[in-house]
């Protein structure tokens, strides 16, 4: 069955600063991969446009920040990574939390704040965690989620070397994740100077989804070459983020590279189809037309289906057939969040601090404080 | 005239623009994209890119910048989107802001506004829920006001704007789009509210309920449900945090011999407590009836779900149950 | 043993490094330098660069890089070489460390001490000497601590380092050379001091002094002239300003029905604010002879010549005068 | 007597990143102007000495951060600058303080804490301001004083237009300085970025003296180059800051390019002599071998000397003469500061609001506090 494979063109090539990679002008997969692939980007398109509508339905509340469009620089993240390998998002983080093994359910069951949601209803869109897959956020603060993820790269190699590990790894990385905007925070910058002092096992990933919010990368950004942002000292490399092949094979040089201990500074050029957020339409600051012409041309599930049909491993209908199936099993999984319970009023206070019963939790009044 | 506090604020902003050319508004999406809350409508089409002007999201960066520009010459309004991500800032509101007239004898000022969104939403979580009122009225140098209405809005922040010293000014998503009668006068664009004086927004007898932003539309709904219950609450709306208006919190509870405070931020070390103290050195101390309370947000970080975020702020039930209780009518 | 408050702060650090291989320290000039005030002496050459790590001069950087590291199986404690530095870093500490274990629902805990010199030193003026107790405290999912004494600092500091959640401990520079005697008991490698227990350093029946950090010392002071003039001090060292000890609070309280509170912060919501609003929460209001009375820095940024900072700190005699008042022994 | 010039080598070249500038390696001077700028040098190497003699006395307390070695930095940005351009420094300020036209008087009183110091004695040696010099600090926290001087050029621009300028200046312009180790902070980039999308005249300057207190340069940067910091986006230079004209050839090239509206990064390498502060003995963390061989071989007085002397414009017995000079009337400028008077006590509540007096400020107890 695995024998199925084809070789596939890639668009546009892999691009490097400072340092020299494979040129990789086309990409090997098979059929079972690319029908994977398929399968759960389209899972997370389906899930984000549920987000869409119970949003408008009140269900959801505060932000709410999708990720359609950008679903192919999830999956190649995935197919390039181990799950020992450490991924730190924004509150952009939906797919992501879906990608390290979450549910449907429960991560629409957090948006709808729920007991039975992934953060337990306590942390909203915004904030989607699991430790035990090595997914630390989620973060709601721009730039911040790129120190503590240079962070968590430092614990790895710290660890490692604590436990008898080469100084030269290889470590398990850590990809720090930063939009378009955020890039300019100095924040990173700073990490990435303490990563390269200090052989760091992290990525430094701009996912270039073209605006921070309302503002158009040109207006934000003095080189919105951001592959080129570690300038002399940290070398970097741009990836189609509308092409899943390109990002696989981007990652997995980056991994290679980068589990040595050497950071890297990694460019994905991507698309939101969505606003910023809910109350952001998403198109006063950029054409509707502009949108459209993207969601036809560069759409990276469209990409993967016609690789699919055009390698005859399935019909157009089929991979209609496989949609309607994952639309179906989203919209249960909806209805599961739905039927969950509101968290319990206790757990207002509870998670305060780690391992202990504060002694004194003040209420609204002194009287409705809790004593343990 | 019915005006939302987001026109008010608007209001406010237009005319000291018209009538200061120094003055400039930054901030991220402020100009194209109106403001995150729109508060900024407008303005980038009538006064232009030069004055009304998007940021990259560095804030230390351009809070910083603003107080350079605030030091040679302009007045800059600096809008955080909210007041949360003032935390990456606030080295530059209090140590090159606050602190610079005094490190330098006099020698430079900083006229300065940093506004925003302050305190809690509805279902933002942790990260984008907390209240700065305590934090920045603790530090000399500034000057610290939070309006509740759109009178206070506008006058507040025409003030803070003239004002030759840095101004934080506290605002409240939530209250954005809430429209309050605004009188003539109010209406005009010499209209300003001296900053550092409280407003008895409903005279009582009974208990004295001290409170800012939001809450005092809170405070007003519990003295409504205190009148039918015989209680005469009155309700003061402090409009500015730092100077606090001793006086009239003295004066209040001189005459009602109940304190109550409200605000929606964490307890400790939070602007009831200071308060409490306040009434300490005044002396109004020693005509209370009752202890003081307090009334505050849960000390707790603000969850998402709805019903954990509703019991973790105040409403009027607390306040009219703490009333009672100060008022000896319940236990 | 006679033990340097700064030896003892080492000696701290030294037994938990090899105690737990997963202790590290990182600051700016911690390892080659020793630390800027030496408290780091040695550190560097026992456990070699890879535990004890010169940072550059980017604090919002590392303190984040450090948050990173507990939330993956390290305890890291991240020096500020003084807190007024924290000011950059702040946002992680609030927003990256004290909220993520509530964010995540108790998914992801952090393990981090964040410490250094707090407060005033001696002729560093306005940027360097700011007391950030009130600041810290005042937020949920942190833990405050304060040493006053080399057994505090010890003790406190191991505890911190111990700690499932971060803590923030601010020290003092002015008593880093200070020497105290030290218990054998406090000499050996498992001793902690529970974080969250005041301490009461003298026992007293008149007055109750509540204070922390190198305050504790002058309130000493104060104590001791008061005995001469037939008053009798309780002087309570808080060691911990979050969780603040309640109960040891109110009990003194009730004991001595007088109250002063001793910080050498800024007043308006400092931590002398929150402990009398706490002796109002826990009824031992009720059993005040006299409102309580706080002694503060002087409500100014501090300035740096000799006659006027001394001027804007608390002195022993200020302490001195106010037991007087609260005792109804002078007006 | 203006006539009498010469040209001198540059023993190192400018060099430039991404910026065409002249080659200058030479440049030409006039006796006049160097013999100045030898009794400038001389005179804040006295005061510094000066100063370390003070503070071993203990008449000066807290931080106390020396330029002796770093003079020539001072020289050659005064030659390149008219007093409409704008100065914004760090701790390490008197120098500065000095250049901007205060008096050594009013510096060290200010260090002695006395009420005719520069600061009225409420700054001390981290504070020094001259708004009416365009002198904008003395800045104690590492990095802040950079967005900040960006925000003066913001100011000069924008008031500029306002007025009517030119959108394309040439505007005054704003040197923001910062030391080798605050290079690193994030700010720098966030404040470099602004001033490239705004068009600001503002030079980032930092002053390379190879350590950042007790780190050297390649411990605590991943890209020790500074002047190549802009990346793509702003360019830069490095400038020999042992060399006054050098500095002044640079910072004239520096100045024509950014008062166009074009950020510039400018790198002038240097030494400092005595420690980082005074409680830094400053020979732990770098050989005294190395401290002796620069203050022999790369000193800015003795090369500003060798000029003069060479050139036939003084012989050394004459400078040696001048020299002595300086340093009586250094020494007597001293005791004018130590003969002033203490700040008076109520100084203490004055110049926290401008142009108000506070109606409430708050002592140690109530008791005491001002009320107006
Ligand atoms: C420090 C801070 N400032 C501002 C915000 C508000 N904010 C949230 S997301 C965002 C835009 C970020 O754009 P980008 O980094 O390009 O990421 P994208 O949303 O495109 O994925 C802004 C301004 C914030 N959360 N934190
Ligand atoms: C934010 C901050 N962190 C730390 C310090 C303490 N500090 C003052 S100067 C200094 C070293 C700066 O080195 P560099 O930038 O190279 O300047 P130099 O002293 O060499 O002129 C440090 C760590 C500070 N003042 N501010
Ligand atoms: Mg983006
Ligand atoms: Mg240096």
């Amino acid at each position: 069955m695995s024998s199925e494979s084809a070789e596939f063109e890639l668009a546009v090539p892999l691009e490097y600063h400072n340092v020299e990679g494979p040129a990789a002008t086309s990409a090997t997969a098979t059929k079972e991969e690319l029908l994977d692939v398929h399968a759960m980007m389209h899972r997370i398109r389906r899930m984000e446009i549920s987000c869409d509508n119970e949003y408008k339905d009140k269900n959801i509340r505060g932000f709410c920040h999708l990720y359609d469009g950008q679903e192919a620089v999830a999956m190649g993240m995935r197919a390039a990574m181990t799950s020992r390998d450490n991924i730190i998002g924004t509150y952009r983080c939906h797919a992501l939390q879906l990608m390290r093994g979450d549910t449907v359910s429960r991560i629409v069951g957090e948006l709808f704040g729920r007991a039975g949601g992934s953060s337990a209803g306590k942390g909203g869109s915004m904030h989607f965690y699991s430790k035990q897959n090595r997914f630390w956020g989620g973060a709601g603060i721009v730039g911040a989620q790129v120190p503590v993820g240079a962070g968590i790269a430092f614990a790895d190699r710290f660890n490692a070397i604590a436990e008898g590990a080469s100084r030269d790894g290889p470590f398990p990385i850590t990809v720090a994740m930063f939009g378009d905007g955020a890039a300019n925070q100095g924040q990173i910058w700073e990490a990435a100077n303490m990563s390269k002092l200090w052989h760091l096992p992290c990525i430094f990933f701009c996912e270039n989804n073209q605006y921070g919010m309302g503002t158009s990368v040109e207006r934000h950004s003095s080189n919105p070459r951001y592959f080129t942002q570690g300038g002399e000292a940290i070398p970097g490399i741009r990836i189609n983020g509308m092409d899943y092949l390109s990002v696989r094979e981007g990652m997995k040089w980056a991994k290679s590279y980068v589990e040595r201990g050497q950071p890297l500074f990694v460019e994905v050029v991507t698309y939101r189809y969505h606003g910023h957020s809910m109350s952001d339409p998403g198109i006063t600051y950029r054409g509707k037309d502009e949108v459209k012409q993207m969601r036809e041309t560069k759409d990276c599930i469209k990409l993967v289906s016609k690789r699919i049909v055009d390698s005859g491993w399935a019909s157009e209908k089929e991979l209609k057939d496989r949609e309607k199936a994952i639309k179906a099993e989203v919209a249960k999984e909806v209805e599961l969040a739905r039927a969950m319970p509101l968290p319990d009023a206790e757990e207002l206070y509870t998670h305060v601090l780690h391992n202990e019963t504060p002694k004194f939790i003040r209420g609204i009044d002194i009287g409705s404080s809790r004593v343990a | 005239h019915k005006v939302a506090l987001r026109e008010a604020l608007n209001m406010a902003m237009e005319e000291e623009m018209t009538r200061d050319k120094t003055v400039f508004l930054m901030g991220e999406e402020v100009a194209q994209y109106h403001g995150a809350y729109k508060v900024s409508k407008g303005l980038h089409d009538k006064f232009g890119p030069d004055r009304v002007i998007d940021t990259p999201i560095t804030e230390m960066g351009f809070a910083g910048l603003g107080v350079g520009a605030a030091m040679n010459g302009c007045r800059p309004i600096i809008e955080f989107m909210t007041f949360n991500f003032s935390m990456q800032a606030i080295d530059h509101v209090i140590n090159s802001a606050a602190k610079q007239l005094y490190m330098s004898a006099g020698d430079i000022n900083v006229p300065i506004v940093f506004r925003g969104p302050n305190g809690v939403a509805a279902g933002v979580a942790a990260q984008h829920s907390q209240c700065f009122a305590s934090w920045y009225s603790h530090c000399p140098g500034l000057k610290v006001v939070s309006p509740w209405n759109s009178e206070d809005a506008k006058g507040l922040l025409k003030a803070a704007i003239r004002d030759d010293n840095p101004v934080v000014m506290l605002e409240n998503e939530l209250m954005y789009g809430v429209e309050f009668e605004m009188s003539d006068e109010a209406m005009r664009d010499d209209f300003v509210i001296e900053i550092g004086k409280a407003k008895v927004e409903r005279e009582g007898t009974d208990v004295t309920i001290v409170t800012f932003s939001r809450m005092v539309g809170v405070a007003l709904e519990a003295a409504k449900e205190l009148e039918a219950k015989g209680i005469s609450a009155e309700v003061i709306n402090l409009r500015t945090i730092r100077p606090l208006d001793r006086d009239a919190i003295d004066k209040s509870v001189r005459k009602t011999s109940r304190l109550i405070t409200v605000e929606e931020g964490w307890p400790q070390s939070g602007v009831g407590a200071e308060i409490q103290a306040v009434i300490t050195e005044t002396g109004a101390f020693d005509f209370l009836d009752a202890p003081p309370e307090r009334i505050t947000g849960v000390d707790v970080p603000m969850p998402y779900a709805q019903n954990l975020e509703e019991a973790a702020v105040p409403k009027a039930n607390h306040i009219v149950a703490a009333a009672e209780r100060v008022c000896y009518r319940s236990r």
